[in-house]
């Protein structure tokens, strides 16, 4: 029977090649054009363990992985345990009987990769290549497709898509022969979606930065962040990048402060516990208004949590983390296509108002794949306040009056940095006078400070006005009966969530991703006229930090909130039902009769 | 692999989830042995250990244990020393715990001479965030993060600790156990600051520093006669490195700890079982707050 | 003409001794029985720049030094000019004319100290001293007092104190035998108060600490934190404390994680940029359930700002930093009685929750003086989820089965800590199960997880009922026209002005004090039946971080701020006239006869 | 003292806010000497300077000047230096920036061997916090946090620097302000990760560590024949400490600096002037995520 949509699970241990059998598969379905989204899960384990890769394929747009999988391949026994609550009475499993004791009564495709692997002289490590060569065979994703992906996930490294080429055509040709008694799951063909390609949030973020003109990126490892340094060193050379490992996140951050005093656009990257360290250098950013971005990409905590896992805790910390006051911005993309777009447009901004940023990723984001339209070259790279260096010369060479910090009615000052001739530049982490010289003068203090404070209006009217601060999905929110408020990638569970839903709620979807400065105009337009709606935060978190937020920042009061502790991103069905059994509590709604 | 790995399981019933051959299943062996030959009581050994693959030892030794944060082993286990000198401290962390994120700690611990043992699995790469370069990952050396080969000269531990004082400076290797079993006890039985490097072949992103690589080069400083009480004798060792590589004690000096200098634990019983019922402020007000009583 | 209250200022550059002369005074007034407020401001500067210290001293209980002094001790020329907002035409100053020009018309006693010196023989150093005898000569100190007040400034350094007390005694001669054309600001008699003593918040923090039995302090030197750590080095040896000075703030917040794990109650105190290195360590604590407690003295930001000012920048940094989601303390004292209180409350709430605690103090609290009754001896020490050492050696030998993270109602396990005959314990940063060993397992994760975030519920439970989490000052927050809220010290300078304010307005002053967990109930309660009353925050910042607290957790909105931020505290005065205006503007309120 | 001190003004027309005879006076001096003297142009100079009393320099330097946070003036400059090698960097801390909070970015520093001058006025106490121990505090000296006297051993930072490999590292006095500036001179004219240690009385907080201490001590290591190329000298000279104190260069090597060796800035102009409109990514999605192009 053909569908519009069909789920695989790659399961098995961690370097047994799952996430790349699944990442090939996810890569051959995206080349024959359907919409695919793909997430993965591995332990903080190199070896051994347990670890997954799911792939959605669909003809049409969907936009999360759901909880039910049509295709496993079973590389482990624990894919059995782990994921018992994925499988239906449909639910076929590709997997090889000797490495594997399938439970008794599910539908199984034995492959005999072992033996397969062995009469081919070749070694173990490509056997998950003979699974992706079987699945394409089961599922109808034609050969070619499969070594074109192949080419794609191992490029450069001939010997080894060669080797694991040959594999998947003895995969597909041994699924081929055998005779299988049930009902495949396989796709209706693809409608035209134009060219696409197939991103990590952390692949979008890295592109988002050469586009944007990064000159310096500074890290220190930390998962899920890594995966950026990994790229950007890749690329480093060819796009003028100076990309580097250093010894902590204090001196990331450092680095990124002095290169962009120095006069160029940089950035890091890390995680909750790195951030952490980072703090105190976001408030001299602050202090000296210097546009640094810092890529936030969390798991969750406290502390060292589940280093591997996704969440959405840190919204308030990034919010509000840094002594004194000082104005940030903090965007959560909600998707890989948005993350390299939000990442131009938040070196944009941070540059316009001379203030710090924060990209907000969670690692459900940052790792997961989805096919998303060709990124566009042509977008705007707007250097704001930054005086080009030519422009600098020329201006001092007219006599201009340069002052670091000059007051202006924005609080934005133009910059220049060292190096121009007959201009010295100054900066200073302590309170200064418009010369960056330090002052403890109480006028001149409290002016620098309300100097830099003001840039929130301008900013929040910019972003309100010329940015997308928050989307509105389904019903308007006034005539609907619920309102779902989310951010970063949980809304996409939330989109398919109402899909499910569907007409047992008219329901309205609100996501915000300019989180600060809080766009409370735009959110305050979005709910003009609600009713007296049921209102839920959906978040990766226990606390409902986004309700928090928005009272703080509208006094709007979200009744309820439906979170994930977990580490393990919300999926679509069980979510929906959780709203409809939260809805039904609150207004005994019927199934098909709502009030 | 499509077959899975049996994982072993280590005495505390938890899987032990380092890759097969990993360097860290002696260091995890020695040390378990070495304090049961030293007859130490496992309710008195503290394991404190960082974030990294080495940090999860702390899971499967049969000690109390501290799994800490990235970088922040010796702080912690000073602070656990400090409250309870009866207890046994060792640390244990990554080249990149020790060397990169906490470096800061290492010179300061020497300085203080708190009586922790710091061992440092030491496997040039970051192993746990899946191979990049590390600070003592050799110039030239491919990693996920140098893929042109690194630029930056290795720390050399051994001479940093030793030409900073550090009075208890040893390096073993993973692939010589017994050897490294007498370090640990050695380090033990030592009272101060203990710093015990041991190479540890990461099998699985390191490819040139296999351990045939290193028994190719490793000799032991017991063997070459090494008197590890000359400090000048000691630095010169440290930096040798390429065909030959030194194991073992490079210097020793029995030095006063912190614990036995610093007023307040330099007698006494132990902080942690001193009352603290009987604190008065009282006398602190007449004494600092010219507070007459009458 | 004889007063209730008077107000002196001694002014004098960085190594005058202006603020030591200004604290012997302060000394000598309270031991006279007069009720003190003290206050200091001084550069972040060694020798040189500008000093100053007011007291404020009065026969009623006062709160705040306001903006007005009766009497200046001008020891420099910047006296005149910084604190040219601060004299009226009845203000004295007394000053050597050798060494500092008054401008014309104003009212000056010159004591030629100089010379005095010079006659005397005596070093340059000692003339604050010499002023000190004069102030007391020209407002009616006996001696005596200053001889005393002497003696406890420099107590022990038997040499320092006996050259002193003969300066003290020239200068109060010299000035006993001048006549003065104009009125002195004499005092009234005191009123018995019983024995006080003169604290700054920092000496009461360090007593509390020493009070609450803390073995370990680990810091870093940071203003205006560093005077606990003088303080309680100090005492360490009397004490059983262990005092370290150590490399960095990660090394004391760790160090002090270590020492709690390890059983004893430990602290460390820093400032906002050295409390941003201690975020991720606050993070570990949530995770591993250590009730270490850290001191955030806060002073102006962003960055170095104003190293050695006062501010309220923090709050909401102190609240929301650290990564994942987890339950601490923030507590913020109103006075320095109330600095000695709150550190021990927050040590017993922290060891019976498990959770780590922060008290806020804002630099003026930290290093403002008060008269402040007898800190008491008798206070409950209660380590609550600590099993003594003793207790676990027996428990265990019983056979006790431990787990270090029991799953229990209220969230909170019992704490032994390592060193037990027979028991193994283990504490872990990444998410663990009850033993305390790593987990990713999601169901145990999840319920790990809240298990923690259960303990909010309680702990704010507990605040509400048993302890005093806010306090209203003035009329019923129902009578109110007027209801002004703030924390900290600013509550000091509230107070006092609504005295001025007097009748015009019939106010309400809420100060909170226990601010997270915030007391939602009590707050509620508070306000209930609450009028169409203005509503205004006054805090020592810009944006009104209390304001928003406070909507975030009960959607109560207060429409107006007052804030500041040139680093100096409220004065009652000035602040009086804003609030007046305020309300004037908002409900055309009339001098004297309020809507 | 009664009579308000009579503060000098910077050429920056700022009033220098140190104490009457601080040993910064002589370093703020000898560095613009040095400058002036190697006709450097003051817009092609950058002062990164930590916070302390040394930090203030930032304010007095007639250069460009970055006064960043405690501890962290080696990152931040690297960050400049990166992005414009033809700047001369000049970092400035104190003993407790340089070696208590920031110690961590020194041996880091040293293995990439940046083209950063490190000046660390070292006054063996944390001046702007009023005289609490330092890093390189004596044993047995009184400080306001040792009253007691210290009981840690003080750091060496020339065996540190020379011991993991700095390619120029020299000690100055204060009390000698034309050796200062030559010193100055030849760390400015050193290609490579300078570290220029200078002996800075405090004059308000260490009372035992005086000009008139140093100069009973002191000699000059370019008087006494010294040879800077030999390592092994060298080093043996940095434990030189007591009746006799060497300052001057102890060591210097030329060795390829982290921007020379760094692809991206080993040729071509600074990155700072290299456009980034041109920046394109449709080659990276074609290289690497398989986009084909029709
Ligand atoms: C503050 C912080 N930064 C980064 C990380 C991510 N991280 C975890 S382990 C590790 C490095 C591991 O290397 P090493 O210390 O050498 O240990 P190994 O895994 O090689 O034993 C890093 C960077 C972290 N946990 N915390
Ligand atoms: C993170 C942080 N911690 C602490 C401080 C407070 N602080 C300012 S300067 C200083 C030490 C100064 O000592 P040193 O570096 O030797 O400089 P000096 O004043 O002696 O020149 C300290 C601890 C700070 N500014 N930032
Ligand atoms: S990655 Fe390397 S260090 Fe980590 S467990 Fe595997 S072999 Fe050992
Ligand atoms: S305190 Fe010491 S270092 Fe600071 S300015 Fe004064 S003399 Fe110089
Ligand atoms: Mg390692
Ligand atoms: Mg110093």
């Amino acid at each position: 029977m053909e569908r519009d949509v069909v789920q695989l699970l790659v399961g098995g241990s961690a370097g047994s090649g799952s996430i790349a059998c699944g990442t090939i598969l996810a890569r051959a379905l995206m080349e024959m054009g359907y919409y695919i989204v793909g997430d993965n899960e591995y332990p903080s384990i190199i070896r051994g363990g347990h670890t997954a890769y799911w792939v959605r394929a669909s003809v049409k747009r969907i936009n999360e992985v759901d909880e039910f999988n049509d295709l496993v391949v079973a590389m482990d026994h624990e894919t059995f345990i782990r994921h018992s609550m994925e499988f239906r009475e449909s639910t076929v499993f590709i997997l090889d009987s000797k490495v594997v004791k399938p439970p008794n009564g599910v539908k199984v495709i034995d492959v005999p990769v072992l033996k397969l692997l062995r009469e081919e002289g070749m070694e173990l490590v490509v056997g998950n290549s003979i699974f992706s060569g079987a699945v394409a065979a089961a599922i109808g994703i034609p050969l070619d497709y499969v070594h074109k992906a192949i080419e794609a996930q191992f490029r450069g490294r001939k010997s080894v898509i060669e080797v694991n080429s040959r594999a998947a055509a003895i995969g597909y040709e041994y699924l081929a022969q055998v005779s299988i008694d049930y009902d495949l799951p396989r796709l209706k063909p693809p409608r035209p979606w134009g060219p696409r390609v197939l991103l990590t949030g952390n692949e979008a973020v890295a592109l988002g930065m050469a586009k944007a003109g990064v000159k310096v990126y500074a890290s220190y490892p930390m998962t899920p962040a890594s995966t950026i340094l990994h790229y950007l060193i890749g690329i480093s050379k060819d796009k003028d990048m100076a990309v580097l490992q250093v010894e902590n996140e204090i001196a990331a951050a450092q680095i990124v402060a002095g290169a962009a005093w120095a006069g160029v656009r940089a950035a890091t990257g890390t995680s909750g516990g790195g951030f952490s360290l980072m703090v105190e250098t976001l408030s001299m950013a602050g202090m000296m208004e210097l546009p640094i971005v810092i890529v936030l990409a969390m798991r969750p905590g406290p502390s060292t949590g589940m280093a591997t896992m996704s969440a959405q805790q840190d919204l308030l910390f990034a919010v509000f983390s840094g002594h004194g006051e000082f104005p940030r911005i903090v965007v959560a993309p909600i998707d890989q296509y948005d993350a390299y777009i939000k990442v131009i447009e938040a070196f944009n901004l941070a540059e316009k108002y001379r203030v710090p940023a924060i990209i907000l990723e969670d690692k459900h984001l940052a790792e997961g794949h989805r096919s998303v339209p060709v990124l566009p070259e042509e977008v705007a790279i707007d250097r704001g306040a930054v005086v080009p260096y030519e422009e600098a010369v020329k201006l001092v060479r007219n006599g201009f009056e340069y002052k670091p910090y000059q007051v202006t009615k924005t609080g934005v000052s133009l910059h220049i940095s060292p190096g121009v001739p007959g201009l010295v530049v100054r900066t200073e982490s302590s309170e200064h006078d418009e010369g960056g010289f330090v002052t403890i003068a109480p006028h001149k203090a409290s002016e620098m400070y309300l100097k830099r404070l003001r840039k929130i209006k301008y900013l929040r009217k910019e972003i309100e006005e010329k940015y997308k601060p928050l989307e509105v999905h389904g019903v308007k929110p006034s005539e609907a009966d619920l309102l779902i408020f989310t951010w970063g990638s949980s809304l996409q569970a939330v989109v398919d969530a109402m899909e499910i839903v569907g007409g047992e709620l008219s329901a309205s979807v609100i996501s915000i991703s300019y989180l600060w400065p809080f766009p409370r105009r735009r959110f305050r337009e979005a709910l003009m006229g609600v009713k007296d709606a049921i209102t839920i935060s959906v978040e990766h978190n226990a606390l409902g930090l986004l309700a928090k937020l928005i009272r703080m920042e509208t006094g709007f009061r979200i009744a309820y909130h439906l979170g994930k502790v977990d580490g393990r991103p919300f999926r679509p069905s069980p979510l929906a039902e959780k709203i409809i059994k939260l809805a039904k509590a609150v207004r005994g709604v019927k199934h098909g009769s709502p009030r | 692999m499509v077959v899975p790995v049996k994982q072993p399981v280590a005495v505390t019933k938890r899987t032990i989830t380092w890759c097969p051959g990993c360097g860290n299943f002696s260091i995890l062996s020695a040390f378990i042995d070495a304090v049961n030959d030293l007859g130490l009581e496992p309710w008195k050994v503290v394991v404190v250990s960082g974030i990294g693959c080495s940090g999860k030892i702390a899971n499967y030794t049969p000690f109390n244990g501290a799994h800490v944060i990235h970088g922040r082993v010796i702080p912690f286990a000073m602070g656990v020393k400090l409250v309870n000198p009866e207890l046994v401290v060792v640390g244990f962390s990554g080249d990149g715990d020790a060397y990169a994120i906490g470096i800061e700690h290492l010179p300061h611990a020497i300085r203080r001479n708190i009586d922790v043992k710091l061992i440092v699995h030491n496997n040039k790469v970051f192993g746990l965030t899946t191979g990049q370069a590390s600070p003592t990952s050799d110039k030239g050396m491919i990693t996920r993060t140098t893929p042109w080969g690194n630029i930056e000269e290795p720390i050399n531990p051994i001479a940093m600790a030793i030409s900073l004082g550090a009075s208890f400076v040893a390096r073993g290797f993973s692939g010589d156990t017994g050897h490294l079993k007498y370090l640990f006890k050695e380090a033990l039985r030592h009272k101060g600051f203990s710093l015990i490097d041991v190479l540890q072949p990461c099998v699985t992103y390191d490819r040139v520093h296999t351990y045939q690589w290193y028994r190719e080069r490793i000799y032991r400083l017991e063997d070459a006669g090494h008197d590890p009480v000359n400090f000048n004798e000691a630095l010169k060792k440290a930096y040798e490195w390429g065909d030959r590589i030194p194991i073992g004690l490079f210097y020793r000096v029995r030095k006063p700890t912190f614990e036995e200098v610093l007023p307040v634990t330099s007698e006494g019983p132990p902080l942690v079982v001193r009352p603290i019922s009987s604190r008065t402020i009282r006398d602190l007000l007449v004494k600092n707050h010219g507070l007459t009583l009458d």
